[in-house]
């Protein structure tokens, strides 16, 4: 088949493979464990194929495109740029993984129709949120990625998930309005938003300088909340309350970097990195993400819940995004663009790990994980592949994030980047490196709070187990062979060449 | 004269129903049988109608071949035909969807020729072109409405359907004053007539406004147009489900309909920013009071009905962006921004109250701090309220959606912020009383094994729901081209 | 809720004067509202376009096959108008059906009543005869008519027939519908023929609109009597076992 | 004019009265007299503008409408009639 046949339906199929396999999960009978099974892996592997047909075609440099009018002047665009590949890519790959993983992790429990259900329709908000080609597309995938997520956080059915999804909704459903009116607002501007390259926004008269601050700001308040950018944080660390398999993919990859994505598109792909800068909008975001980077590990380091720890080190760590995308200069944007994929696979290992700790022994806290290494020595094993890559240890993943984020800094003369970064893995250490040593170290309790055997000859079920060790050693991987075509560190240059025009 | 032929549909749309309401009443042992087949056969009229319009554009017929200025006219353009397809659709989904309610033979034989002459005054007053005939239709549409209403029996919906009765004949004879000035002053009561009159006549201003008060007057009493509103809750909450899914969903629509046509039509002359203003502010403390009555209420369909006075609040939003937007691509994209909004709410609340209906079977009682083990037994019927209630909510990819994103963007166009906020705040409210009761579906409660158990009821409330979410936020386009707009980039 | 018309006040002592105090501002409203529109009223008479539709109405009676000019618009020009409303008397009955069983009749009427009503009603029918054909060219026409044979049915309920003297519930629902049948498949027949819905060849006007206002007489006649009997006929009410009344 | 101006102004007086007794009065009986006499006053209009003088026959159109009003105004005060005998058997059962 020729490109031009493919490339106007490809972002569409990739959408829709998660889309039609969701609606038709629903009308699955609850018992019918089988058919649930294969419409959930069929789906998740076709997506991962189209998405290799979109990877080559965006390294060839075709254009990718798929435009629908839904009105006049209103226009969905799904389009494929290196920068929505790398969010597409990252998002798709870790669907399957996290659907294995949630196939073991939900056996016997109630409501699994509308589990995954709604769980493919997470995954197809934020596909379509990767390739949202213009803002509106973009605000519409935004706000679905909210509504399917909702079920998900409510899914356990207990007042402590129903008010953990409340508080969620409150945080996200505002912060989609304001992010709407900020869209509509720029809309009346200029017209239709395409994300283009560089920014659309450069030839506005200075007379409307004033507005654009101020669309900047509702725009940033909408994204802010799902990155969980401080103040704006308060949701993350209540949805904890949801399945680990939620935890992993949805507030470890497509939540949180669904805002943190939107953040860059619109400081490159909308404003443009040098009119934001002249704006001022880039001190005021680095500024913000800096302080979230602090105060998220502060906060982390007080947590003695696992997932709440975790939860915090996620609010931390995906502000690196924003402080990537805040700094003047390529090399800042590769370490921002890169560890939108790093943060995602170190965060989804130690969610699973911790999943698979509450699942196995009925560890939940951090003061119970004495001698689980040697309960469970993959897991954790994983675990410190994890942990140790967010703080930053080479050869693992987040290394390189932080190498290129440093390095941003000096280029663009900005010191006091190092200084956040230094403090940032200071803290890391300091609520990461406990856990490790616990784990390691401690001698094992008597007795596990709630012990499951699931009669098999590893530390726990198949399904539950290879699924962190594979993002594990993809964390390994992606720090070892960096600068392997195709890498993450390679396509995030690739993105920072196209948006500097190098 | 126009071929019978083409014109046929036009007729048909009000005959059809109105011979159905006919056999029902004298057959009532077939009276679901007759029922459906007039459902079948009424929409398929409306889809060829709007088949018809959208090759032709607008249909005119003068009715018995006499002057336009002696006969009565019917027209179908753009905004009719959408409302018209609009409302057969639904109603034929209610009517699917009653097929299955109503157990008791009395009611089946009560429910059925009452309905028929509901849809016919429907068709009639969307269709007519002739402002007495629309007075006949409207009695015609409150009284049927109002014994439908009452359908229930108990005291609460007695009481309420006689106020909405009484209310209701208050607002068509202030209506009719207003056609007697009119009659009065240009001797016509052919809308196209008249609206040529009009503006041919600027020494008569005074009285054609006097007449545009008066008729917008009593048609705002029964669109429910704050603070005119008070008889709607009482009313819509305590009808048969189908009842109360065609009262919210269409009966109201059509009195909005009418007060549409005359602002556009017939008093265009007249109508000025300061009019505009005023209803607009009705219309936003509709938005506000029945949004948060709405988050208040304790009951399902009580809720339901709040939020048909809140939503029929946004529409009148519309009409100071309207005055203050010169003819061209933005005042088009606001008119069927307009409608699309008017037309999702109809699919919307059709299915939201459906869906409650089933709830409250299902229950014994719609007390929505008591609903969650019911709405997690029955996940269809959840899955519709939640549909429906994220486009009363106006989420993308909902229509409403749509029509909210086209109005905030005339509003910042034109200066007139302010209304933006109004939205933003009726939207985070309605959010708030959705999930309201979307948060009970989520408990302890047994799986259920299927996901639907009741086909002949949830099947007309998922669609209904799925129409205004996924099909008029997605593919809005050819409502332009219906209304014969051309929109574009603005 | 806030119910202007509706309302119940608690507080009577303060209630009342507050209440007075509205009545007030709602006269003087009303008030200026009154002598503001006759001005407006006399600005429209004085200044509006006007013969109206007057001449041109009459001008063309000789054309709608009766002479009577209101009959000609009733029935001719605007007969759509007069076919919804038969459908709104209709719509109105169906509900009063809908509400419950009929309520039970009157005590059966002493000699000197039965006796006068078994004269007055025949001259109400014959009366409702002469209404309806005499409303070709003069005043009357079917709602005439059918009113004068409403009252027929209302003075033998008064009399003691709880059924007012209409015939059995089949039979009743098929007179009630007949008006708009017959009103309706007359527009279709014009329409399937050519000429259009309610478009009256000249020629058979004047027959066509005779068979819809006879049947419209009926419709008229049993709904007004029915109406007033005020519920469904009780012999189809399991609640209400007694047997309906047979005509006289 | 000064005849139609009368019994028109007559029947706007009527409209006027009627909906004052509408709002003031509890009782539904008197509330379905009010809107039929508000009714009333419509008509009067109507019939007002149909008077061409003496000599000249009236406007039939007018007269048309006001027949058509009547049997519709007869129509709903019978529903809202019984609807509130429905209303009044049902606070006599409780």
């Amino acid at each position: 088949m020729s490109w031009d046949a493919i490339d106007s339906l490809l972002p569409v199929a990739i959408v829709l493979s998660s889309l039609l396999p969701g609606v038709f999960i629903f009308l699955v009978d609850e018992e019918n464990h089988l058919l649930r099974t294969v419409l959930n892996l069929l789906g998740a592997v076709l997506k991962l194929a189209l998405v290799g047909l979109l990877i080559w075609g965006v390294w060839l440099g075709q254009p990718i495109e798929t435009r629908i009018d839904i009105a006049p002047g209103l226009t969905l665009v799904l389009s494929a740029d290196a920068l929505s590949v790398l969010f597409v890519t990252l998002s798709s790959v870790l669907w399957l993984i996290t659907t294995v993983y949630a196939i073991g992790y939900l056996e016997h429990s109630p409501n699994r129709s509308r589990f995954f259900g709604f769980f493919s329709l997470c995954v197809s908000a934020t596909v379509g949120i990767a390739l949202a080609g213009n803002l509106i597309t973009f605000v519409i995938f935004y706000e679905l990625l909210t509504l399917a997520t909702y079920p998900l956080v409510a899914h356990r059915g207990t007042p402590e998930a129903t008010r953990g999804a409340n508080i969620y909704l409150a945080y996200t459903l505002s912060g989609g309005l304001l992010l709407l009116v900020g869209a509509v607002w720029l809309r009346t501007l200029i017209g239709p938003v395409d994300f283009t390259v560089g920014g659309v926004l450069s030839g506005l008269p200075a007379s409307m300088h004033g507005q654009l601050v101020a669309i900047f700001a509702l725009l940033l308040a909408g994204l802010g909340v799902k990155a969980a950018l401080v103040p704006l944080h308060g949701w993350l660390p209540q949805s904890m309350v949801a399945p680990a398999p939620v935890s992993s993919l949805l507030h470890a990859v497509a939540v949180v970097k669904a805002g943190a994505f939107g953040i860059v598109r619109v400081v490159y792909d909308v404003y443009g990195v040098e009119l934001a800068y002249q704006l001022g909008l880039l001190g005021a975001l680095g500024l913000l993400a800096s302080f979230t980077i602090v105060y998220g590990s502060v906060m982390a380091l007080a947590q003695d819940g696992l997932k709440a720890r975790l939860a915090y080190s996620t609010v931390s760590q995906v502000s690196y995004i924003a402080l990537g995308a805040s700094l003047l200069g390529p090399v800042a944007t590769i370490g921002g663009m890169v560890h939108l994929v790093h943060q995602g696979i170190m965060k989804i290992t130690l969610f699973f790990c911790a999943g698979n700790y509450a699942e196995t022994l009925g560890v939940h806290k951090v003061s119970q994980m004495d001698g689980v290494g040697r309960r469970m020595p993959l897991t954790t094993l994983a675990f410190t592949v994890g942990a140790l890559g967010m703080i930053g240890i080479p050869p693992i993943a987040g290394f390189v994030s932080k190498w290129y984020l440093g390095l941003g800094g000096v280029t663009s003369g900005q010191y006091w980047v190092l200084l956040v970064l230094a403090a940032s893995t200071l803290l890391n250490a300091g609520y990461f490196l406990p856990i490790l040593y616990r784990a390691w170290f401690r001698p094992a309790p008597a007795e596990w709070p709630k012990e499951h055997h699931f009669g098999t000859r590893f530390e726990t079920m198949g399904a539950l187990l290879w699924p962190p060790v594979v993002t594990a050693v993809l964390c390994l991987l992606a720090g070892l062979l960096a600068s392997a075509p195709f890498s993450p560190l390679e396509w995030a240059q690739l993105i920072a060449e196209r948006e500097y025009g190098l | 004269m126009p071929e019978p032929a083409m014109t046929a549909p036009l007729v048909l749309c009000i005959v059809l129903p109105l011979l159905g309401a006919l056999f029902a009443t004298a057959l009532p042992g077939r009276a679901v049988a007759v029922g459906i087949v007039t459902a079948l056969v009424t929409a398929a009229a409306a889809v060829a109608l709007t088949l018809a319009v959208w090759e032709q554009g607008t249909l005119h017929l003068v009715l018995g071949g006499w002057e336009p200025a002696l006969a009565i006219a019917l027209r179908a353009d753009g905004i009719a035909t959408a409302l018209v397809l609009m409302a057969n659709l639904v109603a034929l989904g209610i009517s699917v969807y009653a097929s299955g309610y109503f157990q008791d033979a009395i009611r089946i034989r009560s429910f059925w020729p009452l309905w028929l002459l509901l849809w016919a005054a429907l068709n009639g007053l969307f269709l007519a072109g002739d402002l007495f005939n629309l007075y006949v239709m409207l009695e015609l549409l409150g009284i049927s409405a109002a014994a439908l209403g009452a359908l229930t029996g108990n005291r609460e919906a007695i009481a309420a359907n006689l106020r909405y009765l009484l209310v209701g004949l208050l607002g068509s004879i202030t209506y009719l004053l207003g056609v007697a000035f009119l009659y009065t002053a240009h001797g016509s009561l052919d809308i196209g007539i008249l609206a040529a009159a009009i503006a041919a006549n600027e020494q008569l201003f005074a009285v054609d406004a006097a007449a545009m008060t008066l008729m917008i007057s009593g048609l705002a009493l029964k669109a429910a147009l704050f603070p005119l509103h008070f008889w709607l809750p009482p009313a819509h909450a305590n009808a048969p489900a189908p009842v109360s899914a065609a009262l919210s969903a269409l009966v109201v629509k059509a009195a909005f309909y009418l007060i549409l046509r005359l602002w556009l039509d017939v008093f265009a002359p007249v109508t000025g920013m300061a009019a505009a203003m005023l209803l607009a502010l009705l219309g936003s403390a509709a938005v506000l009071w029945g949004s948060w009555r709405a988050l208040r209420a304790a009951r399902l369909k009580l809720l339901a009905a709040y939020s048909t006075v809140a939503q029929i609040g946004y529409l009148f939003l519309f009409l100071p962006l309207l005055v203050a937007t010169p003819e061209g691509p933005a005042r088009d994209n606001l008119l069927a921004a307009l409608l699309l909004m008017a037309v999702t709410h109809g699919f919307a609340k059709a299915g939201f109250f459906l869906a409650a209906g089933l709830v409250q079977t299902n229950a014994g009682h719609d007390r929505i701090d008591e609903l969650g083990g019911t709405a997690q037994r029955l996940p269809a019927t959840t899955f519709a309220i939640a549909l429906a209630g994220s486009a009363l909510i106006g989420l993308p990819p909902s229509g409403s959606f749509i029509g909210k994103w086209l109005l905030m963007q005339q509003a910042i166009a034109t200066g007139q912020w302010w209304w933006v906020v109004v939205i933003l705040a009726g939207t985070a409210l309605a959010a708030a009383y959705v999930f309201r009761v979307l948060s009970r579906a989520f408990g302890l409660e047994p799986t259920p094994l299927r996901f639907i158990t009741d086909p002949r009821a949830e099947v007309p409330a998922l669609v209904l729901a799925l129409v205004s979410v996924a099909v008029l936020g997605l593919a809005s386009g050819p409502l332009w081209t219906l209304l014969g707009l051309s929109g574009a980039d603005a | 809720m806030t119910d202007p018309t509706f309302a119940t006040r608690p507080d009577p002592a303060r209630a009342a004067e507050r209440d007075r105090d509205l009545k007030l501002l709602l006269a003087v409203l009303l008030a200026l509202l009154g002598v503001t529109m006759t001005a407006i009223y006399a600005l429209a008479l004085n200044a509006g376009a006007a013969p109206r539709l007057a001449d041109l109405a009459l001008a063309r009676v000789p054309q709608t096959g009766v002479d009577n000019p209101v009959t000609a618009v009733l029935l001719n020009y605007r007969a759509y108008d007069t076919l919804m409303e038969l459908a709104v008397l209709l719509a109105a009955l169906l509900g009063i059906w809908s509400l419950g069983p009929a309520p039970a009749g009157f005590q059966r009427s002493g000699p000197v009543l039965a006796g006068m009503v078994s004269w007055v009603v025949p001259l109400l029918i014959v009366a409702g005869g002469y209404m309806l054909w005499v409303g070709g060219y003069a005043p009357g026409g079917a709602f005439q008519a059918g009113a004068l044979l409403g009252a027929a049915g209302v003075i033998v309920r008064l009399a003691g027939d709880p059924q007012a003297g209409l015939p059995g519930e089949a039979a009743q629902r098929w007179l009630l519908v007949l008006g708009v049948l017959v009103f309706t498949l007359v527009g279709l027949g014009l329409m399937l023929f050519g000429a259009g819905f309610l478009t009256y060849p000249p020629k058979l006007a004047k027959w066509l609109i005779l068979l819809i206002e006879s049947a419209a007489t009926l419709a008229i006649g049993v709904a007004l009597a029915a109406a007033y009997v005020g519920g469904r006929p009780t012999a189809t009410s399991p609640l209400d076992p007694r047997p309906s009344a047979q005509p006289k | 004019m000064t005849a139609q101006l009368l019994y028109g102004g007559a029947g706007l007086m009527l409209f006027v009265l009627g909906i004052w007794s509408f709002l003031v009065h509890e009782p539904l009986l008197r509330k379905v007299i009010a809107l039929n006499i508000t009714g009333a006053g419509v008509f009067h209009v109507l019939i007002a503008v149909a008077y061409r003088g003496d000599a000249a026959p009236p406007d039939p159109v007018p007269h048309a409408l006001v027949l058509t009003g009547i049997v519709v105004a007869v129509s709903a005060t019978a529903l809202a009639l019984i609807l509130g005998a429905r209303l009044q058997d049902s606070d006599d059962d409780a």
